[in-house]
């Protein structure tokens, strides 16, 4: 069966602005931004979850918050641009085990199978009746962020589901 | 109890294990493997249930999930009772408890009978010609005895304790329905290597093949049909990615490729593991589906065709094969189709006793009449079954020949215990149909066939009128090969009895007069007579005879029933089938329960329950919650005993006097941030932004472009290029959403961004006069004071330790300040203001004295004062629109005459005459009193409180030309007569405006 | 035309019910009309039966372009109230309670109006202003609204679910008792028997192809599958389609056509003695003579001719269905299918004249017309007869748009804080 | 439920979509001029397409984009989708 854990605690940006003006967000960061649809990339703790064709969820360990986003103000402050701090909006938890698809698959519509959603994919999508992120950190780890008032939403519907599979 | 109906050896059942099982409180013993159908008529029991509208004496008819007749209901606890369940598929488990339906007192003695008795007067429809006089009585009198008549079982009355589950599946290409044509199309998508699943509605694969002999002539590749089944399995369980459900049924197909299906988990078993789900509903999206979901066989339509023993052929093979269940010792065939050979054949080699083969056809040819004539069955050719005797259950069956000539010959009665029957098979085109494919009528087999398809489908097999093993195994194969773009490979050597597809349609002639009735709908009781009674009223449309005699509208939505009442209506309207049309196909295939399209959406997951981080605080002060969409807030916090008018009184003073804390964390938040971000607010508020300074807020409203209040909030500017935007807490969603509507689709070129930040902040509101006081110890590096931090600005700081935006706003009235933290930390800093509080007599106070607090200050509420048709004017904030500006969203349907009429209702103030009567929320006013209705009303009471404040009631109110109304006296008529109000102005307390600058 | 009656029905039933005549006739179209209706569902039938019948035009066809009855009119969930919060709307819907209390027996047609109660739930306390603003609005106006607390409303629907803990419990609701429900195909069948009889033509399977206008612009005939009709008045009954047939004559309507979907539930003994709404939790039902409950789901997200929606359409009224009556989790639905319903922006209908002379629609029924049918069509005959609006359907107004007069009852129920 | 190609994310479940009315229906630039039938009609007037119906859509628990499609309305099928801003395609119908 599938364990549900929280996340740690995490710094969240969403990061927002025309694609052809963040150069100098990925100097900030260190990484480049994922340009293609669904997918994230980063380095060291820190990662860009393509959300939209202008906005990145950025994650980076709780402890940098601050930091970062003062370098990433400092750096793009020639570029029209939106960084807002949603490190509370929404809460992490790590969904992991041999049956994660199936358990998703109780509430989430989206095609789960490792060929449609490989390892670094992302995308916001809905569980049940809950507005979802949902990264696959590898084959058997996803990492879903919800936002907080939903969470215990989240969590009941994925003990229910694990407790309904096969 | 012996069995004796059970035969020798032979079956898929196990004879090893049996299984005792009560059918109406009686004891019987069946196997492991039966189903409650097989086993009763092992038992010998045929009498299963009553008709719906005659409570005709019913027995088993088919074999599978078409069946119209022996419906029961399966009780395993008060509470896990279920009604309607088809017995045939029924599996049966030790213990199972099974009771007839629709009768009284018994399933033999049913008084309902009488209803056959009176059948000539309550022909279809006939409740439409009468129970019209006198007027009443159809309400009180007819409708209640017709409802009793009517339905089938007992709906449960006790909850279902059951759970159900959901999955939301994928795969390259979907198989429906696991006969030969369905393994063969499985197993040839699978060598694609990609996803294929397989489902089938039955206990196991196999479909038809299950029902052949174990020992019979069929053979596949060499090996018996039963072999080539498990070999089948056994190959497709070698592919990792194909998946083969049983007890699937798919019940629905539909747009672009999605197709519904339900797997049964524990209705079979005798002690279901506790919690495991009862059922799974499996939402399937296939990039191609292959349907391969067989035929059903078409009873023959005469007279007293419904009498417990008469059977479709096809089935009673299925119980002696498959069940070891024999129909009868001594059996009559009629037929109209070659198949109904096998089953006599089959039953002749079990040691039944073959009385009679009548074949409606002439000159009927074929091995299978061949092999029959040579086993010496009695066969007659040209002979039709014209009826049956018997009272339960068939003592004998009545013949007519037909001469040459078509004329009628000698008749003749031959006892027997069973008739099997069949009239040919008709595709099932269910699922295609209901896909969207256009049927085909094939003049050939005399049965509709899947024409174009709409959506990426094939059928395969006998579903697509291909009746011959080996041609529908090489169907499936070239339908699985398609369905991954290759080209078929695979043959099949068969050997098989070949039997000519065709069979008959519609009523057979019979003697027995106009009053004999032949069912062509067996649950609905639907005759030929009542279908002939809806042409000659000019029912033309197969979809009004439809409707008029509810054929096809049973539980079995017309399986077996569907196109012999097209045929009869055809012949009777003198047309070709074709050009009477069908009626549609609609899902579920078969019927579906309602907790499993439920699914898990039950209790507390029924929809999300939103709290905010005070949440936890606010259930340990007692306090008493609101939904609000889907949040709960709290409402009011009680206190020794108190109720809501008096916890709220307490409050809203202790506000006004001191000092209250109020979770506003529920209201929407719009982070605005760009460039552009002041010219996008221009453009979307009625409001105008670009002065407001950095640090200072507004209270912003917003329209429809019709000009319609939509939403409304106070809006903070952060910095040049950031304003952070409050929402009511109904309007988050859609108001960001309208934002983003405009931003990305009107104004694309705008370089700014929205981002909701509704759920990052706590908000903590301190109103009253103490408010200041409260925080001023709590705060780090804020000058609270009123120069520094003056009614309606903000500022950042630290407040208990925790960096904040700090708003100075109110929505009381009083001085107020609205504390944004960071959500995690909220119910911390919550804490410290309730404690640096106490000493200050801060009370907590929920939305009901916020509302009663911000109505003594004539404060709107959108949703309660507005509801969709009011102006920013009409709710008295006209001041807020940007008089100077171009444009904003709305403004030019502000400007359309009908908004600036006079008799527009505008929002007043209201104070009762009596100052301790409180006006109703929703009250209705009146200019004249003692009117009678209807009245002539001139607005309506929108928000009406006992303001303790003022010591007596308030109101808000709608009033037509309200505002050049001051003063005068209207009226609001209730229950008690009419109550006279005074118009006044709507801001009660402190109309100078005082308080918020303290 | 052959009298209904239990008589009649008797001595039939000696005969073996051989004498019955065709209900109406299936009559080939004329030439030219006083009068052509497009649409033979109960609206369209009811407007020809009511210019029979009150304004004596006998030469008047009703067009249907499939079979009578085979739109929304047969379709619908058959829920019949007037409690509706404008004065407006209460006037026009109670004005059809009031045909529809005495239908049977004007049309010598049992439409089994059973008067059986519709109670709407609040479930938060929001709804109860609303419900109460509702009775308050309609108590002035002479329509029957009354409050329930969650006892009452248990006591007068027993299979309800009042728990306190549940996620949306039941406050209290309101109650319309001369609400219920009628038998949907009969309407149809009884309104074209009725018309058939005062010589209305009724045309199936007769499409309206083109409409053509002459002189001054105003409608001199429509053509259709079964041929050019001539004719000075057109009434537009068409729900659904009114947008497609109306273009026809280059008028544009304020109207989006979505699928509603409705299901039943397999029959059972009765369980279900009145009408439950619930608008929160979405959900409505009642339970058939026949004894299935028939269930109305909501409307899907987009437009759609298709007569179809989404599965998890109706799912979601389920879910509602097993919290609000836990009991029924474990009945069956035997028969889902959609509708397609005309919404105006404000939800409330355009009954009268158009911008083409000749031209007259009763259309934007949206999701409840139903209940309407009677009052409907009669005010539309006399709007047809006398090209003039009828006091009732006076302020549903196509002008009302343009000019800003919305008769909002979907916003009336909006739900903010 | 739909299968709805989202130009940006490729084809995602109805479940993350809003719909938004008909497509092509721009905002006037100086609404203010607009006479009185004229603003009516873009508040109201719609085209209700039966057949061929340019259309928006935002993939509201995806991506958020608004985007644009082709649909016939009496089949449910799509026939293009793209972003706004683009032209109205011309698919499956004569030019
Ligand atoms: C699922 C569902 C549930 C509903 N529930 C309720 C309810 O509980 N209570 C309630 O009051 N209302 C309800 N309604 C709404 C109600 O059904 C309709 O408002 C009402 O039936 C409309 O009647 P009508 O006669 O105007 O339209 P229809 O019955 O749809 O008749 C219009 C007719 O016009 C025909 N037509 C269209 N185009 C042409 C053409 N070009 N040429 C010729 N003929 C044409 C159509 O074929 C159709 O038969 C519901 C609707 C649906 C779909
Ligand atoms: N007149 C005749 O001679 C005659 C008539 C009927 C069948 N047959 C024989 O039947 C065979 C046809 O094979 P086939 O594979 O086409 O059909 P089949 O009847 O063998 O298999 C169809 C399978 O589909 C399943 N099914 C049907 N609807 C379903 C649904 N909605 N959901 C899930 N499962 C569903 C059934 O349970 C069954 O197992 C041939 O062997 C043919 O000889 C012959
Ligand atoms: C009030 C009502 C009750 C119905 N009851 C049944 C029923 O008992 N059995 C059935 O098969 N269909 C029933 N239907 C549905 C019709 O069969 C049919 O689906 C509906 O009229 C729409 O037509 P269509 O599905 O042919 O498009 C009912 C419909 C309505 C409006
Ligand atoms: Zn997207």
């Amino acid at each position: 069966m599938a364990e549900l854990s929280p996340a740690l605690e995490t710094a969240r940006l969403i990061l927002r602005g025309r694609p052809a003006e963040l150069d100098a967000a990925e100097v900030a960061l260190g990484f480049a931004l994922p340009r293609e649809a669904c997918r994230s990339a980063g380095v060291s703790g820190r990662h860009a979850l393509w959300l939209g064709p202008d906005e990145w969820l950025l994650l980076a360990p709780a402890a940098v918050a601050d930091a970062l986003t003062a370098m990433l103000e400092a750096a793009t402050a020639q570029a029209p641009h939106a960084l807002v701090d949603v490190s509370q909006r929404q809460i992490g938890l790590t969904l992991s085990g041999s049956d994660v698809e199936e358990t998703l698959a109780a509430g989430c519509p989206l095609d789960l199978d490792l060929k449609a959603f490989p390892v670094g994919m992302c995308t916001r999508t809905v569980l049940a009746k809950a507005e979802i992120v949902l990264w696959r950190t590898d084959e058997a780890t996803f990492h879903i962020e919800v936002w907080r008032s939903f969470s215990a939403y989240v969590r009941g519907i994925l003990e229910v589901a694990g407790a309904t599979v096969s | 109890m012996s069995t004796r109906y059970r035969s020798a050896s032979g079956g898929r059942i196990d004879r090893g294990r049996p299984v005792r099982f009560t059918f109406d409180g009686r004891p019987y013993i069946g196997c492991a493997g039966d189903t409650l159908a097989s086993a009763l008529i092992a038992n010998g029991v045929w009498l299963t249930g009553r008709s719906f509208k005659y409570h005709r004496p019913r027995g088993v008819l088919s074999a599978g999930s078409d069946e119209p007749n022996a419906l029961v209901a399966v009780r395993r606890d008060e509470a896990r009772c279920t009604p309607n369940l088809r017995a045939t598929q029924v599996e049966l488990y030790d213990g199972l408890a099974a009771v007839s339906q629709n009768r009284y007192p018994s399933l033999a003695f049913d008084l309902g009978v009488a209803n056959n008795l009176m059948a000539r007067f309550i022909p279809a429809g006939f409740y439409y010609k009468t129970f019209m006089w006198p007027a009443k009585a159809w309400d009180r009198l007819y409708e209640p005895a017709i409802r009793r008549a009517a339905g089938l079982g007992d709906a449960p009355t006790a909850a279902d304790p059951d759970h159900y589950a959901n999955r939301f599946a994928h795969c390259e290409v979907l198989v429906i329905g696991a006969g030969p044509a369905g393994l063969a199309a499985a197993m040839a998508a699978a060598k694609g290597g990609e996803r294929v699943i397989l489902v089938d509605e039955q206990v196991e694969v196999g479909g038809s093949l299950l029902d052949e002999p174990a020992d019979g002539g069929t053979t596949i590749d060499e090996i018996s049909a039963r072999d080539w089944i498990s070999q089948s399995l056994a190959r497709l369980a070698a592919y990792p990615r194909v998946t083969v459900i049983t007890r699937a049924t798919a019940f629905g197909y539909f747009a672009h490729n999605m197709i519904g299906v339900i797997e049964r988990l524990t209705d079979h078993l005798a002690a279901p593991p506790a919690g495991a789900p009862r059922e799974r509903l499996w939402q399937i999206r296939a990039r191609d589906v292959v349907l391969a979901t067989g035929a059903i066989e078409r009873p023959l339509v005469f007279p007293d065709n419904d009498r417990p023993g008469v059977v479709l052929a096809g089935a009673a093979r299925t119980y002696l094969n498959r069940y070891g269940a024999l129909p009868g010792k001594r059996v009559v065939v009629a037929t109209g189709c070659d198949s109904a050979y096998a089953a006599a054949l089959d039953l002749h080699h079990a040691g039944v006793k073959i009385a009679a083969i009548a074949d409606v056809r002439r000159v009927p040819a074929g091995p299978l009449i061949e092999a029959a004539r040579r086993a010496g069955l009695p066969i007659r050719f040209g002979c039709m079954i014209t009826g049956t005797t018997g009272r339960l259950r068939v003592t004998g069956a009545r013949f007519l020949v037909i001469t040459e000539d078509g004329r009628a010959g000698l008749g003749e009665t031959v006892a027997c215990d069973a008739v099997l029957m069949s009239g040919g098979y008709t595709p099932s085109v269910h699922l295609f149909s209901q896909s969207r494919g256009k049927l085909a009528w094939d003049p050939d087999l005399q049965t509709y066939l899947p024409g174009v398809s709409a959506e990426n489908e094939r059928s395969a097999g006998a579903c697509a009128g291909r009746f011959d093993l080996a041609g529908v195994l090489r169907d499936g194969e070239a339908a699985g090969s398609a369905s991954i773009g290759v080209e078929p490979s695979r043959t099949f050597s068969v050997h098989a009895m070949a039997a000519n597809p065709r069979g008959v349609l519609g009523a057979l002639t019979h003697d027995r007069g106009p009053r004999a009735k032949a069912f062509v709908d067996w649950q609905n009781d639907v005759t030929t007579n009542d279908l002939k009674l809806a042409v000659r009223e000019g029912f033309q449309s197969i979809e009004h005879v439809k409707r008029y005699t509810t054929t096809g509208m049973a539980t079995d939505q017309g399986k077996t029933s569907n196109l012999n009442a097209l045929a009869v209506v055809a012949s009777a309207l003198g047309r070709p089938i074709p050009q009477v049309g069908l009626t549609t196909f609609r899902m579920p295939y078969t019927p579906v329960t309602f907790g499993v399209l439920a699914g898990l959406a039950r209790g507390d997951l029924f929809e999300p329950v939103r709290t905010t981080p005070i949440h936890g605080w606010a259930v340990a002060h007692g306090a008493v919650f609101e939904d609000v969409g889907q949040w709960k807030r709290a409402r009011y916090f009680p206190r020794g005993g108190e109720d809501m008018d008096a916890a709220v009184r307490r409050e809203c003073l202790a506000v006004r006097a001191a000092a209250g804390i109020f979770d506003a964390t529920t209201l929407g938040k719009i982070e605005v941030v760009g460039p552009d971000a002041a010219e996008f607010m221009n453009r979307m508020y009625i409001n105008a932004w670009t002065k407001l300074g950095v640090g200072q807020c507004r209270y912003g409203v917003l329209c429809r472009d019709d000009g319609f209040v939509m939403d409304d909030g106070v809006v903070g500017r952060i910095a040049a290029d950031r304003f952070h935007v409050t929402t009511t807490t109904g309007g988050a969603a859609r108001v960001l959403s309208m934002m983003e509507d405009y931003l990305q689709t009107e104004w694309p070129d705008l370089d700014v961004w929205l981002t909701s930040t509704t759920e990052q902040w706590a908000v903590i509101a301190v109103q009253g006069p103490k408010a200041r006081e409260i925080l001023a110890g709590l705060v780090d590096g804020v000058d609270l004071s009123r120069e520094a931090l003056p009614h309606m600005s903000l500022t950042h700081g630290v407040v208990a330790g925790v960096p904040a935006r700090l708003f100075r706003v109110s929505f009381t009235g009083e001085l107020g300040f609205e504390i944004n933290v960071p959500a995690d930390r909220g119910a911390q800093v919550w804490e410290a203001v309730w404690a640096a509080g106490q000493a200050h007599g801060l009370t907590a106070y929920g939305t009901e004295t916020m509302h009663v607090l911000r109505a003594e200050k004539g404060f709107i509420i959108v949703g309660q004062e507005t509801d969709g048709t009011a102006t920013p004017d009409d709710v008295g904030l006209g001041w807020a629109i940007g008089k100077t500006k171009r444009d904003f969203v709305g403004k030019r349907s502000l400007a359309r005459p009908a908004m600036s009429d006079p008799a527009r209702k505008q929002l007043v103030g209201l104070a009762t005459v009596d100052p301790a009567r409180i006006l109703e929320e929703g009250a209705q006013i009146v200019a004249e009193p003692g009117g009678t209705t209807p009245l002539t009303v001139i607005g309506h009471v929108t928000s009406a409180y006992f303001s303790a404040n003022w010591d007596r009631s308030i109101a808000l109110a709608m009033v037509s030309g309200g505002r050049a109304r001051m003063g005068e006296t209207l009226y609001s008529p209730s229950s008690t007569g009419d109550v006279p109000v005074q118009v006044v102005s709507p801001v009660f307390y402190d109309q100078a405006g005082e308080g918020v600058h303290g | 035309m052959q009298r209904f009656s239990a008589f009649q029905l008797f001595k039939q039933g000696l005969a073996g019910q051989a004498g019955w005549k065709p209900q109406w006739r299936s009559p080939e179209p004329k030439a030219s009309y006083d009068a052509v209706i497009i649409g033979g569902g109960g609206h369209g039938l009811g407007a020809a039966y009511y210019l029979a019948k009150q304004h004596g035009l006998r030469n008047i066809a009703v067009v249907e372009k499939g079979w009578l009855g085979g739109g929304n009119t047969g379709r619908n969930t058959t829920i019949i109230r007037s409690n509706y919060l404008f004065g407006e709307s209460a006037a026009l819907y109670d004005h059809a309670v009031k045909l529809w209390e005495g239908l049977s027996r004007e049309l010598n047609y049992n439409v089994m109006f059973s008067q059986r109660g519709v109670l709407t739930l609040a479930h938060n306390v929001h709804d109860v202003q609303v419900l109460g603003r509702h009775i308050h609005a309609n108590r002035a106006n002479g329509v029957d609204n009354e409050w329930l607390t969650p006892e009452e409303a248990k006591a007068f629907c027993p299979p309800l679910n009042i728990a306190a803990n549940i996620r949306y419990p039941v406050l209290g609701g309101a109650l319309q008792r001369r609400g219920g429900t009628a038998r949907h195909d009969a309407v149809a069948w009884g309104y074209a028997r009725a018309a058939d009889a005062l010589g209305v033509d009724i045309l199936e399977n007769c499409e309206v192809i083109g409409i053509r206008r002459g002189v001054g612009g105003a409608v001199e005939a429509v053509e259709t599958t079964r041929g050019l009709i001539q004719t000075r008045k057109i009434g537009v009954s068409a729900a659904g389609h009114t947008s497609v047939v109306l273009d026809l004559a280059g008028v544009r309507l304020p109207l989006e056509s979505y699928p509603l979907q409705a299901l039943v539930s397999e029959p059972v003994k009765p369980v279900f003695p009145c009408v439950v709404m619930s608008n929160t939790i979405h959900a409505y039902i009642s339970q058939s003579d026949k004894g299935e409950l028939v269930i109305g789901a909501g409307t899907d997200i987009y437009t759609s001719y298709t007569q179809r929606g989404g599965l998890h359409i109706s799912q979601h009224t389920l879910e509602a269905i097993c919290e609000l009556f836990p009991a029924f989790r474990r009945l069956k639905m035997l028969r889902n299918w959609g509708g397609i319903v005309d919404l105006t922006p404000d939800r409330s209908p355009i009954v009268g004249k158009t911008p083409v002379r000749g031209l007259y629609v009763n259309c934007g029924w949206g999701t409840g017309g139903f209940k309407a049918t009677p009052g409907a069509a009669h005010t539309f005959a006399w709007t047809i007869a006398k090209d003039e609006p009828h006091p009732i359907n006076a302020p549903f107004t196509l002008e009302r748009f343009r000019e800003g007069r919305l008769i909002d009852e979907a916003a009336a129920a909006a739900v903010a804080h | 439920m739909l299968l709805i190609a989202c130009p940006y994310c490729g084809p995602r479940p109805e479940l993350e979509f809003s719909h938004g009315g008909e497509a092509h229906i721009a905002r006037p630039e100086a609404p203010a001029d607009v006479g009185a039938d004229d603003w009516g009609a873009y508040l109201y007037l719609r085209a209700n397409a039966r057949g061929l119906h340019a259309e928006r859509w935002r993939h509201t628990h995806g991506c958020a984009r608004f985007f644009n499609a082709l649909r016939d309305t009496t089949t449910d099928k799509f026939l293009a989708t793209y972003e706004c801003g683009q032209p109205r395609p011309h698919l499956g119908e004569p030019s």
